[in-house]
């Protein structure tokens, strides 16, 4: 019936009740996919309950390399009727909907819209073929392979690899038959009619990996040995990664009976020399806050990711935002250097996992990394290339090695005041260096303060080391041409949406470029001014209600962004959508 | 056996005259080196507090962090260095008030920690406000009719979160607490020193006179025997006339939390390298493709 | 031997250890130099331990009102010789040190720089007419009050009010007995050449407070019912003051196991319709956050003090600085409205008390009082009619009556979407309204939500009430000249500092004038771009490293102050110090 | 007694299919309508997790706090309105594990608050990590070796806490629970009931089974006196072969909180007038001259 093809460039959303399976069938099509050659991004979306309600996982295959989800849908497979109801009006004319031949969806409503109702008895299938009514998913993703031309052999190495072992054998062959007998149905029955498909690409094998892996692998090459935490949505999965490798990585993963302790805990590792961190979301960012002041204080090198979520308190747990950059710019009573790294790809994720530590034990003092519901957890394709642990180089800045110490002949000062506003640090157990420091203010020596002129020293040394950690910063990142009529600003996962927003736009004949922040504090103040300074139009770009970095840039520049395109629903952007606003917007007020 | 002198500041202590804070440090003094410690190899972890000032007038390593917070950050030091003798060290508004779920947690850890509580039963640094081990009825700002709360009592809590030695001491009696601390020291595992402590400046009530009146030596007793869970629990609750000191209950051979993390096997986590092998992390990245 | 004699202008200082009745006998004097009808400002320094060490009292006793300290010292009556180490330098040649006569301190140190040693036997005479040696700092404060010609009478006067009751009496006349023989002596053989005086005024009577007791008489005039809290420095006073007056006014106060709990319970209470709040300074707020965002989101109106001390961490325990703005601002995860004041004098204090409960209620949300170790502890003598009771109004906000709520036909709505963002309140309790609400994001009725439509009419809506509250904020208050050449800009104490400087830089002949701000979130945009928008000169003054309320300006506004005159050293300003940097800073460099 | 479906919530429950919170929820309806309660008398205070959300599905004043928090917040409810019958509701995570500190602090202090803590061994909502109560041992996604803590023991923490009401029930059998939630809910100060809840998604130990294997009901027991300490603290011991649901310990007459509070005494605190009398504070006014 279409005529004209689409290859490799198409959006699937499968949909159901937690509990149906969507994330394992999602994740395994998408690494089909990834297997393919194609590039791959898969945002999961599931609710804060464990069964029940409505969660759906979006894939999106490409041979570009897509960084953000589309709001167009080519190939939706509900499990239930909920997700049809939905998302039927995402579905593209042309558009097909996989659905299991009893579903109570009246067809006439798709077809109206010129969508093509793919009835496949997957039940009946997986009951007839895998002995199990539960493999109804495999089916229906195998309708999908089958209708797209995607080779079976992707779908069965999955299967296959999924369940590895004498006992999952058995289960694996079931899995492929029902995929088998789907997939033979879907490209022999709607194959013909359906006009996208997916060519397999000669690629390099690619990993499939999601933000809190590449932070936790980035730390896991930085070195990292600690990890202690409390459970919470989105960042759990960090720990839970470095957990399952404890073996691989001699790290020790430790579940602490609240937030304050694991914030407490890591401080106490990382004060003995031990590479630390912390990861956390919302209430539990908040219950740490305290502590962050005493590493500051202290100057105890320390690592904590905040994976950010709908806010403000409790909020939608399982949601997407970007509310706590300035939280995070000014938590904790009183003034202190920090540093915060803000990585918009799965690559800035990596490098602000490894970097992250570097930074902390050179300029000792508290590094966080801001990420985000979306970026936690959506899954990308990437070279392996990219994360580039030749460029993994490990500073620990001004450390006394055992041979220093023992060299050392004056009584060993924690605090001392430096030009860089460096102390040299040792690490408690050396003979030589005896080590007192104190959440009070100090003498150099660790002793409690009470006098003006010292306590004008420690303060001054430490907010020194900011100026050399600004030198250490990554400027933002501009991409698109310099003289642009339009300039897009985010920070963090707005990266994909922008980045694709940008090009549509230039596609569409405007001169955009896009400033990205992947490192805002110390905040870039001269790459700001070069950047936006005199630019034409500047357009911000932020997951939150009030414009958090545009705020920002103008308490450190005084550039004023008017313009704004905010988005507080728990979602995140897809580039047309930027694209709609950009052009309804700024555009349309020409 | 090394000298105490070692473990000697040049910094002279801020308490108050007379205060018992001063019969705990000459205690712990004696006892690290009753325990031939070097300064190098002790940590002083406290809170905030006037007895959590202790490591700024004692030799040897000290992390003062914040108030009710010791009892974390000692837990994390241990396990990156288990060289270190650690030493957490807080008051009694610090460790069972605004620590208290520290205290409770870390208890079913068992990591081998010294925890001396300098227990006066009032706030001392904040000048005075009742403390959650102060008597019902005690008066300050904070009660100016007199606390309302029941008094926590901190052995019996620590037995029932299932510590493995619990014991008190009384600042009153520096010898006796100097061998307690040692037996504390030693044990491995979690261990409570909960610690009389006479405020001279604002717990009027809870005097040296009014705790040598009422503490007794259980250690003296013949026939006492501290691995007896049931005994102990009896002992927990004495209070009002009679108060015991020394080690109230004592269960060896639980393992410490650090012996059965795997990771610790191969010796202090802060002596493993940070370069890890470029095989090790090339192949985990295989893991993803 | 001075011939000039300046009258009613002059600053004493009495230091000593911890435990020595510095506080006590500063309290006292500062007392009777108010009964003698002038005005007084009287400021603590004190260190972070109870007995021993170094703290001083410091009254500055004017025929003006003074709301600041001055550097100069007139009289310094140390107690120990470490005060006259600390402070012999401030004292101004002509002036004069009383020491006991044993004191060892070497005369003329003092003589070399024009200063008196006036050698009294206090010890000797506290022995001999009071039998106590401890009641020499009364002969101490005696002999100045005779220097200064200052009428007996008045230092009777207090010492009897001091000792009430039938045993008090003996200490009272122990106490005259000393006194007079001191004031006798200091008035025969050093008032001739003391070219300083006090001489009583008719005034009316003045009350002597400090800012703590200002706001917690605020709140009690409220109708706050409620305070629960965990013992920190400088916020206590709050709670004390207010147990000890718990049976005149029904509140309950409450000590908590630590902070969380404290504004717990307090959010509890106010639920419930009490009008409540918490105090605390530094890691107490810091442990705080994450409970000011669920009274963000559940629109619990509560309110917060936050007594600030140098930080961070735990810093500088007692001593001085303003360097929460920031954090207050921007505290918790996510974003929801917060109003937050800054009372800079005792009667601000006072007005920030009451007027913190009725925008919490109108509001309902959180509102910070920002107070300051200076003005939580620093008493000044003020008439009581500037504490007009006659202006407070207690205004409940839409607070739904008993009344109304037996007219409710309707389900109640605890967060209904209304144009204004302010939902009818209800507490519960009656049976026509059944109160449902949560920290997770919610519908109307205050079941949780994960639909977007919901999700984005309740942060609009909340987001809303910040239009409305920015109408009731106060702007900051200009003092001096519109068109001045020079424009201070601060908020919170150093209002009484910047105050005096500008009234000095006006005698110098400079036009200046100064912008208070006491009241700064939501922000007064307007107001600020009306009086700083167009200003020649700006220096911005505040008690921290960053001049964080410039920043905040800068964020809101663009206007940049380069100028900043910035003190963190634990110390408050005084008003010749900004002069004196005034004049090396911005002045200079015309 | 009133009827039950006055608590009947239009909100159909999020939690999966046999969850052991849904007898919880049906039994503490029933327990209000035993106890002739009114929805509008009632006040549920929650924290966060899959019990937690308790409030949602019944009909009855709701305060759906923060992880950990329900009990703080409940309690400055109570005190400031002392006519509302109010219920904690908490997981074992959030009321043993964030919220340990509250937990001990509020026993000392003897509200009158009916605590029920759903007690799954897990972290549910979070997807299955374990929790204090998780027995040693226990594998789960941040312990993929076995937890290596020792699981506390709630009952025994609340007894040594000195609390006046602990009691154990089950998820599985609600009518017993529906018996022992109107005990606690009339009991005159703070009510402990913890419930052995089956999380069937996560825990795939503590199982129904497993749980009915063991469970006995100590009121059955003749000759059973929950007055009697000693014999209740041999009780709050057992866990592994034998647990004992229903009252462990009791006692009665001890004053509650809000008795001790003399604001209290005129009435609830929320009906006090917030307008004071301007002559009052003239007067105190006064005080500062
Ligand atoms: C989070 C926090 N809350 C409150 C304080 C203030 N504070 C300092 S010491 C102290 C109490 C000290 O009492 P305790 O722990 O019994 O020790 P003591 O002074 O009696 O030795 C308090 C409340 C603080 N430093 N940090
Ligand atoms: C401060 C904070 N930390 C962590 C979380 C994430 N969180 C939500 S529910 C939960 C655990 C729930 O376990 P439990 O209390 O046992 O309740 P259950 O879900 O098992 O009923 C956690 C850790 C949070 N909401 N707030
Ligand atoms: S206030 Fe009490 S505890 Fe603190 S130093 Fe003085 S006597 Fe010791
Ligand atoms: S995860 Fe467990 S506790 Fe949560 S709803 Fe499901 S069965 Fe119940
Ligand atoms: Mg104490
Ligand atoms: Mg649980």
């Amino acid at each position: 019936m279409s005529s004209s093809v689409v290859v490799n460039n198409l959006t699937f959303k499968m949909g159901g009740e937690a509990g149906q399976g969507v994330e394992s069938s999602g994740a395994g099509f998408s690494k089909a996919l990834a297997r393919a050659g194609l590039h791959v991004y898969g945002l999961q979306d599931y609710m804060s309950r464990i069964r029940g309600g409505h969660n759906f996982f979006q894939i999106r295959a490409s041979d570009r390399n897509v960084q953000a989800t589309e709001s167009a849908v080519h190939l939706l497979l509900p499990l239930d009727t909920l997700t049809v109801e939905e998302h039927l009006q995402e579905v593209v004319p042309g558009g097909a909907v996989i659905m299991d031949t009893p579903l109570k969806i009246d067809d006439a409503r798709l077809l109206d819209r010129g969508v093509s109702p793919v009835r496949v008895p997957l039940t009946e299938i997986a009951q007839r073929e895998g002995g199990n009514k539960l493999m109804m998913n495999t089916a229906s993703v195998a309708v999908a392979a089958g209708m797209t031309d995607m080779p079976f052999e992707f779908i069965e190495q999955i299967i296959r690899e999924n369940f590895g072992g004498r006992k999952g054998q058995m289960i694996a062959d079931a899995n492929i038959a029902v995929a088998r007998a789907a997939y033979d149905e879907g490209a022999r029955e709607f194959g013909p009619d359906f006009g996208w498909k997916i060519k397999p690409l000669q690629a390099k094998p690619r990993m499939l990996i999601h933000g809190n892996q590449a932070i936790a692998f980035g730390a896991a090459a930085a070195g990292c040995r600690w990890i202690s935490m409390y459970p919470m949505t989105p960042a759990t999965s960090i720990t839970e990664w470095l957990a399952a490798h404890h073996k691989k990585l001699g790290i020790v993963t430790k579940e602490c009976e609240d937030e304050i302790s694991a914030i407490l805990m890591a401080i106490g590792a990382a004060h003995t020399g031990v590479r630390a961190m912390t990861a956390t979301s919302g209430g539990g960012f908040s219950l740490m806050v305290e502590a962050v002041g005493l590493a500051g204080m202290t100057e105890t090198p320390l690592v904590i990711v905040d994976a950010q979520r709908a806010g403000p308190s409790t909020g939608l747990p399982t949601r997407h935002e970007q509310s706590d950059l300035q939280f995070a710019l000014h938590c904790s009573q009183g003034e202190f250097p920090r540093i915060v790294l803000t990585p918009g790809t799965i690559e800035e994720c990596f490098n602000a996992g490894w970097r992250a530590f570097n930074l902390a034990e050179k300029y000792q003092c508290p590094v966080f990394i801001l990420t985000d519901m979306n970026q936690s957890t959506a899954i990308r394709a990437i070279d392996p290339d990219a994360f580039d642990l030749g460029s993994v180089q490990i500073e620990r800045g001004e450390l006394l090695t055992d041979e220093e110490l023992d060299a050392l002949t004056e009584p060993y000062l924690r605090h001392k005041v430096t030009s860089s506003g460096i102390s040299p640090r040792a690490v408690p157990g050396h003979p030589n260096a005896i080590i007192l420091t104190t959440s009070d203010e100090h003498y150099e020596n660790g002793q409690a303060v009470e006098e003006a002129p010292a306590r004008i020293a420690q303060m001054e040394k430490r907010m020194r080391k900011l100026q050399l950690a600004a030198s250490d910063i990554r400027p933002p990142l501009p991409e698109g041409p310099e003289d642009a009529d339009l300039t897009l600003v985010g920070w963090g996962s707005t990266y994909g949406p922008i980045h694709e927003a940008r090009q549509l736009l230039e596609a569409d004949g405007i001169r955009v470029n896009h400033v990205h922040y992947h490192e805002v504090w110390p905040f870039p103040t001269a790459a700001t001014e070069a950047l936006l300074g005199g630019a034409r139009r500047v357009v911000d770009i932020e997951n939150n209600y009030t414009g958090q970095l545009a705020l920002v840039i103008r308490m450190m520049t005084g550039i004023n962004i008017p313009n704004k395109i905010l988005k507080y629903d728990g979602r995140p952007f897809t580039g047309d959508e930027i694209v709609r606003k950009v052009q309804e917007g700024v555009l349309a007020r020409v | 056996m090394s000298d105490m002198k070692l473990f000697t500041s040049d910094e002279k202590p801020t308490w108050c005259p007379a205060c018992g804070d001063f019969g705990i440090l000459a205690s712990l003094k004696q006892a690290f080196a009753g325990l031939d410690l070097s300064p190098h190899d002790v940590l002083l972890v406290s809170g905030i507090g006037c007895g959590s000032k202790m490591p700024y007038y004692m030799r040897a390593n000290g992390y003062d962090a914040l108030h009710g917070r010791a009892v974390p950050v000692a837990t994390g030091a241990r396990l990156g260095n288990h060289d270190l003798r650690i030493v957490v060290i807080s008051g009694d508004g610090d460790g069972y008030g605004i620590g208290g779920n520290h205290f409770m947690h870390v208890i079913r850890r068992n990591p081998d920690l010294t925890h001396v509580v300098q227990n006066n039963q009032v706030y001392g640094l904040t000048k005075g406000q009742y403390s959650p081990t102060s008597d019902k009825g005690y008066i300050s700002g904070t009660s100016p009719d007199g606390a309302i709360e029941m008094q926590i009592n901190p052995i019996a809590l620590a037995m029932a979160s299932g510590a493995t030695f619990v014991s008190r001491g009384f600042a009153g009696d520096p010898k006796h607490l100097t061998q307690l601390l040692m037996k504390a020291v030693r044990h491995r595992g979690y261990a409570l020193v909960d610690v009389l402590q006479p405020c001279v400046t604002y717990n009027k009530v809870n005097t040296y006179d009014w705790y040598r009146g009422r503490v007794y030596k259980i250690d003296d007793e013949s026939g006492y025997d501290p691995s007896d869970y049931d005994a102990a629990w009896g002992r927990a609750k004495e209070w009002e006339e009679r108060i015991p000191i020394g080690v109230i209950y004592q269960e060896e051979g639980r393992p410490t939390y650090e012996e059965q993390v795997p990771e610790l096997q191969a010796g202090p986590l802060f002596r493993q390298p940070v370069e890890r092998p470029r095989e090790l992390l090339e192949s985990i990245k295989r893991e993803f493709i």
